[in-house]
């Protein structure tokens, strides 16, 4: 019902690209993780060796302790839900979720039963005779949800299951994806490219670019403590200055700042800068504000560096007037090293 | 999906089935024309026999030949083949002699018995069967018939779009070269040098070449009045619709063919095969081959008379034999080299 | 675009041109009832007579018989060879697939009788006798194409999924075949199936060289058009016409109409 | 084994019998063919070469280069005046015939395809001779004072090839307009065309892949055929198929029948080469 998930220096080259550079990953039992990443960051081509669809170049993959590298798909204990949910349109749903079982040679009414309580669980209990195209597309991917876990896998393979749903069905998606999981037990992989359904399922996040492992922790991890300017960037949006040691302080292009030395890019989310905290920006002129509901959305533009433009997430009370000028202040500052490429 | 696709396949395979269970006790493959492919003239034999007549049609003795060499030995009981051409394809080791006796040829039209021609070096291979003429037929409504006692008329002028050529290169080179006064015995290579300009000229004024049929449809509708290389083989069986149509040999003369019939060498059924050419060659069989679907023919067994009916006699010509076979000469018999520049020089004339 | 009963144009060229494609047809199912000897005009009273005649044609029965099987038994094996192809193809890239795709598509840009003499030629060679299972072959190798192209075609990126999805279950070859690709092509299939049986029905060339005695129906009439000029002709060219269409527009009001809902 | 090789072999394994199909029964007789055409007759025997004597042949003698001539030509007419005549139909049916009655007339424009393909070039001798229906109109209605003789010229043959390959292509043609957007016409209306330009400039050359897979399927159907030029074509004149059916059913010349045939396959493969980039032949 449920297994670790060892990825062991896995390497992957489709001839002189290399998709993936030796990829180390533990994953425990019963875990939620996701994959995030930009299109072509290596999270697809990594999920499809778990899967069995692709051998890597190098190193192995290790499901339950035991060696998957050369296995099969259909031999292996995982089940992918894909992107287009590849429902059988020719079947019925309760044929569908039952056609991993008849595959592995369960009786008709044992299969019956599973596959209705499977559908039961996705709340389409009483759609069982329905055909696929009959379906919206929640309840499709619902399907194709209760059809990959009717074989009881150990692990579920998931490639950005939600892509195709409009946002409001995607919320409702992630929550109940993540209490279906939490139900079953299963080792959930999930591979998307959007930071909020990341954050709303993963009990770990691993961020990937240029066929690496940027960052891999708790969404509270890498949100909060990036430990790349990439996962930075990738996990919300995020103020950089680049900055340089000088004297006991930081030269920047706002001026000197009071913070200890260093060399690197100076990293400020929306809602660290305002108009109180810990160590001041400068003086800046409010040049664009939205009320988003939660906060006001401001752009500053700060009086020792016009070319700039700095993002602020202002209290629901803050009555900000464009063209004001005022002295910003910010908390919790992350200095990156600047990325090498 | 897959039930809907067996369907037809079950349906098919009961087809083979019941095909091959209806098939008779024994088999009798002959190569032949298409005289002998109307069931009228094979049924009285399948049934007396309990045999299957498989029959496969040719044109022209090179293609016969052609498919008796690609074939193994076995594969063909018995052949009918130009009376002409018997000794070629005896010479090859294709037929099988027959045994002195096999057919009781006395009461034959002496002319037909053609032992010459059946036989090589004493042994004989075949008997003739049917015989009939390749001349002029014609339609009495649009010609005048006086004109056609000379194959000149053809090259008059008179009757240019009006003619058609049959499309078998033997007897109309034979007739051209007849009006050019070559005889068939001497068509040889240099002779066809001779008829080029002719021939060339005769299909300038004809509207067609055409085979049986699309002869038949043009004489039948008028589309052409004068089919050179045609005969009663192919008016007769229009008779009935036609009584204007009409044939003669002309003063140059005309071409006698006559077709033979042989046991294959290397048949496994060799006594069959020698009953079914007593069987083809008895009254009966020659008034059933006479009137055969594919054209009529005179039978070269005279008997046949007894059984042919007063009027199919009267289409045949039955009382004008003598004349005509005085007056009308043999294929040519070419060798290959002479066979090739014909073929050559037919190609020549459908291109021209 | 919407219809616009526009100019009166439009209509009269409609009319000339079903005039032009349906004046042979037409004429040859009236003289198939012609009391007389030819199937030309005037057309001199109605008769059952020919049809009567080619129904009791043992020969024509036979041919008619051979006809059903080769094309039943060639567009099967077709549609199979095109089928497992297909699918091979689009699962995973081949080496040399751009080859293999030529290969298989190629004899459809060949004239038939290249490939009857061909085959021909090797059949003598090897010692293969004419017969229906020569002429079966032959029509294997012009059915081949149009199924796997039909099929080929009609394999998108759903459908490579959906077969992904049934290996990944734990579906083994045969059952991704039988239980998921099969049925999801169907239409297909059964197009491919449908095109294949009539090419192979009405194929004259390859049948004509490739058979000796069991002769299909386009040979056994070819003779019969040689050996003589008949309404017998019209009429079983009639009867073959009635029957497909017959079977046309069934398959039309069953099939086809809803394989399109 | 990795487990792309596995893929592959099962994809290779699922691929190979169609593929030995092909090759053992199109490949190889076709090389036997071609063999064959390099030897030559020497009287009834048949002497391998090479020998390109009956190239030398097809090229040089009248009779067989012509052959090459009268197939090209009538082809060519056949394509073109199929096109011409199927564009306009296929576009009446896909615009001017409303949508409910459209297969109904689709189905009536093919309908002869059912009937056997020999007897359909048999049906044209009766309505084309001269007693023919088409003859009796045209004289009852004085448009003719006396019979024009169509029966065995090539006209014959181009109209029966033409009856047959408008049918084909009012097909492709039909299935290639109907998948067109109509917003392309409106769009282009709205843009100011007129209802002719539209036509000329948006909708025809949007059908143009499929007008020339559907011209070079009539191409190699027409210049390949036996039947229709020897039962309409009255033999005055001999196209390639029929040469090589003479050579095969009069003398048996095998090497020369073979010669023709690759250089019929040339022509064919030359045709390809001009319009392989509008073909998609795999999505015919």
């Amino acid at each position: 019902m449920t297994a670790d998930v060892r990825i062991w220096s896995v390497e992957h080259r489709f001839g002189d690209f290399t998709a993936l550079h030796t990829v180390d990953l533990q994953i425990a039992a019963g875990e939620f993780i996701v994959l995030l990443g930009p299109s072509g960051c290596g999270k697809t081509t990594l999920l499809s060796i778990v899967g069995g669809f692709l051998s890597p170049s190098e190193g192995r993959v290790l499901i339950g302790g035991e060696d998957m590298t050369l296995v099969a798909p259909k031999d292996r204990p995982t089940t992918t839900m894909f992107q287009d949910y590849a429902l059988f349109p020719h079947m019925s749903l309760e044929a569908n979720v039952g056609f991993g079982l008849r595959m592995r040679g369960v009786g008709r009414r044992e299969r019956r039963e599973k596959a209705l309580e499977m559908l039961d669980m996705v709340g389409l209990a009483d759609k069982a005779a329905r055909r696929p195209h009959e379906l919206s597309g929640g309840q499709r991917q619902r399907v194709a949800l209760a059809r990959a876990l009717a074989v009881s896998p150990d692990v579920l393979l998931l490639d950005e299951p939600l892509g195709a749903l409009d946002l409001k069905l995607r919320r409702q998606m992630q929550l109940e994806l993540k209490e279906i999981q939490r139900r079953v037990g299963t080792t959930f992989i999930h591979v998307t490219h959007d930071q909020e359904e990341a954050m709303a399922v993963a009990d770990r996040i691993v961020v990937m670019n240029h066929g690496r492992i940027e960052q891999c922790g708790t969404p509270e991890e890498v949100y909060l403590s990036p430990r790349t300017l990439f996962a930075a960037g990738f996990m919300g949006e995020m103020n950089r200055l680049p900055v340089t040691p000088e004297g006991s302080g930081l030269a920047s292009p706002l001026g000197p700042l009071a913070l200890a030395p260093q060399t690197g890019a100076l990293c400020l989310r929306p809602e660290d800068i305002g108009l109180e905290g810990d160590f001041s920006l400068g003086r800046a002129r409010l040049s664009e504000a939205a009320f988003f509901g939660s906060h006001h959305r401001c752009h500053f533009t700060p009086l020792a560096a016009p070319e700039l433009r700095l993002i602020a997430h202002l209290p629901q009370g803050a009555h900000p007037e464009i063209g004001a000028e005022v002295e910003l202040f910010a908390r919790n500052p992350i200095i990156l090293p600047e990325a090498a490429a | 999906m897959p039930t809907q696709l067996f369907a037809p396949l079950g349906a098919a395979a009961a087809l083979l089935l019941s095909t091959t269970s209806l098939q008779a006790a024994g088999e009798l493959n002959a190569l032949i024309w298409c005289d002998h492919a109307d069931p009228a003239l094979l049924a009285p034999f399948e049934e007396a026999h309990d045999v299957r007549v498989n029959v496969k049609e040719y044109e022209g003795t090179a293609a016969g030949v052609t498919i008796l060499e690609q074939s193994r030995p076995g594969d063909w009981d018995v052949l009918v083949v130009d009376a002409v051409d018997v000794g070629r394809v005896a010479a090859a080791g294709f037929l099988a002699p027959l045994p002195e006796g096999t057919v009781d040829t006395s009461s034959y039209f002496p002319d037909l018995v053609m032992e010459d021609h059946n036989s090589v070096d004493g042994v004989t291979y075949a008997v003739t069967e049917k015989f009939g003429y390749n001349t002029l037929a014609y339609n009495k409504a649009a010609v005048d018939p006086a004109d056609m006692e000379s194959l000149g008329a053809l090259w008059s002028g008179k009757y240019d779009g009006k003619i058609a050529i049959y499309d078998y290169y033997l007897p109309v080179l034979g007739l051209v070269g007849l009006q050019a006064g070559i005889d068939t015995a001497g068509l040889d290579t240099a002779a066809l040098e001779t008829i080029k300009e002719p021939l060339m000229a005769l299909k300038a004024a004809s509207r067609q070449v055409s085979d049986v049929v699309a002869s038949q449809t043009a004489l039948a509708t008028g589309e052409v009045d004068i089919l050179i290389g045609g005969g009663e083989w192919l008016t007769a069986v229009l008779n009935a619709e036609n009584a204007d149509l009409d044939w003669t040999i002309p003063a140059e003369g005309g071409l006698l063919w006559a077709q033979s019939i042989g046991v294959v060498a290397g048949t496994e059924r060799e006594e069959l095969a020698q009953e079914f050419i007593r069987y083809i060659t008895s009254p009966d069989g020659q008034a059933r081959l006479a009137t055969s679907s594919c054209y009529w023919g005179m039978p070269a067994n005279a008997a046949a008379a007894d059984v042919l009916s007063d009027d199919e006699k009267a289409i045949l010509r039955w009382d004008d034999q003598a004349d005509y076979l005085a007056r009308a000469q043999l294929y040519p018999v070419p060798d290959a080299e002479t066979d090739a520049a014909m073929q050559d020089l037919w190609t020549e004339m459908l291109q021209n | 675009m919407r219809p616009r009963l526009g100019s009166p144009l439009a209509w009269i060229y409609l009319a000339a041109m079903f005039t032009f494609i349906l004046l042979p047809v037409i004429t040859l199912v009236v003289f198939s009832f012609q009391d007389g000897r030819l199937p030309v005009p005037p057309f001199k009273g109605a008769t059952l007579d020919w049809y009567a005649k080619v129904l009791s044609d043992r020969a024509m029965m036979e041919a008619l018989g051979n006809s059903l099987l080769v094309a039943a038994l060639s567009a099967f094996v077709s549609l199979l060879l095109g089928f497992l192809a297909a699918s091979g193809l689009a699962r995973v890239l081949l080496p040399g697939s751009v080859l293999m795709r030529g290969l298989l598509i190629a004899p459809m840009t060949v004239s038939y009788l290249i490939i009857a003499l061909g085959l021909l030629q090797m059949f003598n060679q090897i010692g293969l006798r004419p017969s229906l299972l020569a002429t079966g072959i032959g029509h294997v190798v012009i059915n081949l194409p149009l199924c796997f192209a039909i099929i080929y075609a009609a394999i998108g990126a759903h459908q490579r999924n959906a077969l992904r999805a049934a290996r990944d279950l734990g579906a083994a070859e045969w059952q991704v075949l039988l239980y998921v690709a099969a049925p999801m092509l169907a239409p297909s299939l059964a197009a491919a199936y449908f095109l294949a049986f009539t090419f192979s029905w009405d194929e004259f060339i390859i049948a004509f060289l490739l058979t000796r005695f069991d002769v299909t129906l386009p040979v056994e009439i070819w003779s019969m058009l040689r050996s003589g000029l008949s309404p017998e002709t019209n009429a079983v060219g009639s009867l073959v016409f009635l029957v497909s269409v017959l079977i046309v527009v069934t398959l039309e009001l069953s099939i086809f109409r809803k394989a399109r809902k | 084994m990795s487990l792309e090789r596995q893929e592959k072999r099962h994809g290779a394994a699922l691929v190979a019998p169609a593929l030995l199909w092909a090759v053992a029964f199109f490949v190889l007789p076709f090389a036997a063919m071609v063999a064959m055409s390099t030897a030559k007759m020497v009287g009834r025997e048949i002497v391998p070469g090479p020998d390109f004597g009956n190239y030398i042949r097809i090229f040089t003698e009248p009779p067989l280069t012509r052959a090459i001539f009268v197939s090209l030509e009538i082809t060519a007419i056949v394509t073109i005046l199929s096109v011409l005549l199927a564009w306009p139909l296929a576009w009446i049916i896909a615009t001017r015939v409303p949508a409910k009655w459209q297969r109904l007339a689709l189905l009536l424009a093919v309908l002869p395809f059912w009937t056997s393909y020999v007897v359909r070039s048999y049906s044209w001798a009766l309505v084309l001779g001269e007693k023919g229906i088409v003859m009796n109109t045209l004289v009852g209605l004085h448009i003719l004072s006396e019979p024009v003789q169509i029966m065995a010229t090539r006209t014959a043959t181009v109209i029966g090839f033409t009856h047959f390959f408008v049918m084909l292509l009012t097909l492709t043609i039909y299935s290639n307009l109907v998948q067109l957007s109509p917003n392309y016409a409106r769009a282009a209306e709205d843009l100011g065309a007129s209802r002719w330009q539209v036509i000329r400039l948006v909708i025809l050359p949007l059908t143009l892949p499929g007008v020339v897979t559907g011209a070079f399927l009539t191409f190699v159907l027409c210049i390949g055929d036996y039947i229709t030029p020897q039962i309409l074509g009255g033999n005055n004149e001999l196209t390639l198929p029929q040469l090589i059916m003479l050579q095969l059913g009069r003398r048996g010349d095998y090497p020369m029948a073979s010669a023709l045939s690759v250089v019929l396959m040339a022509m064919v493969t030359l045709a390809y080469a001009g319009c392989a980039r509008w073909l998609k032949m795999d999505r015919v």
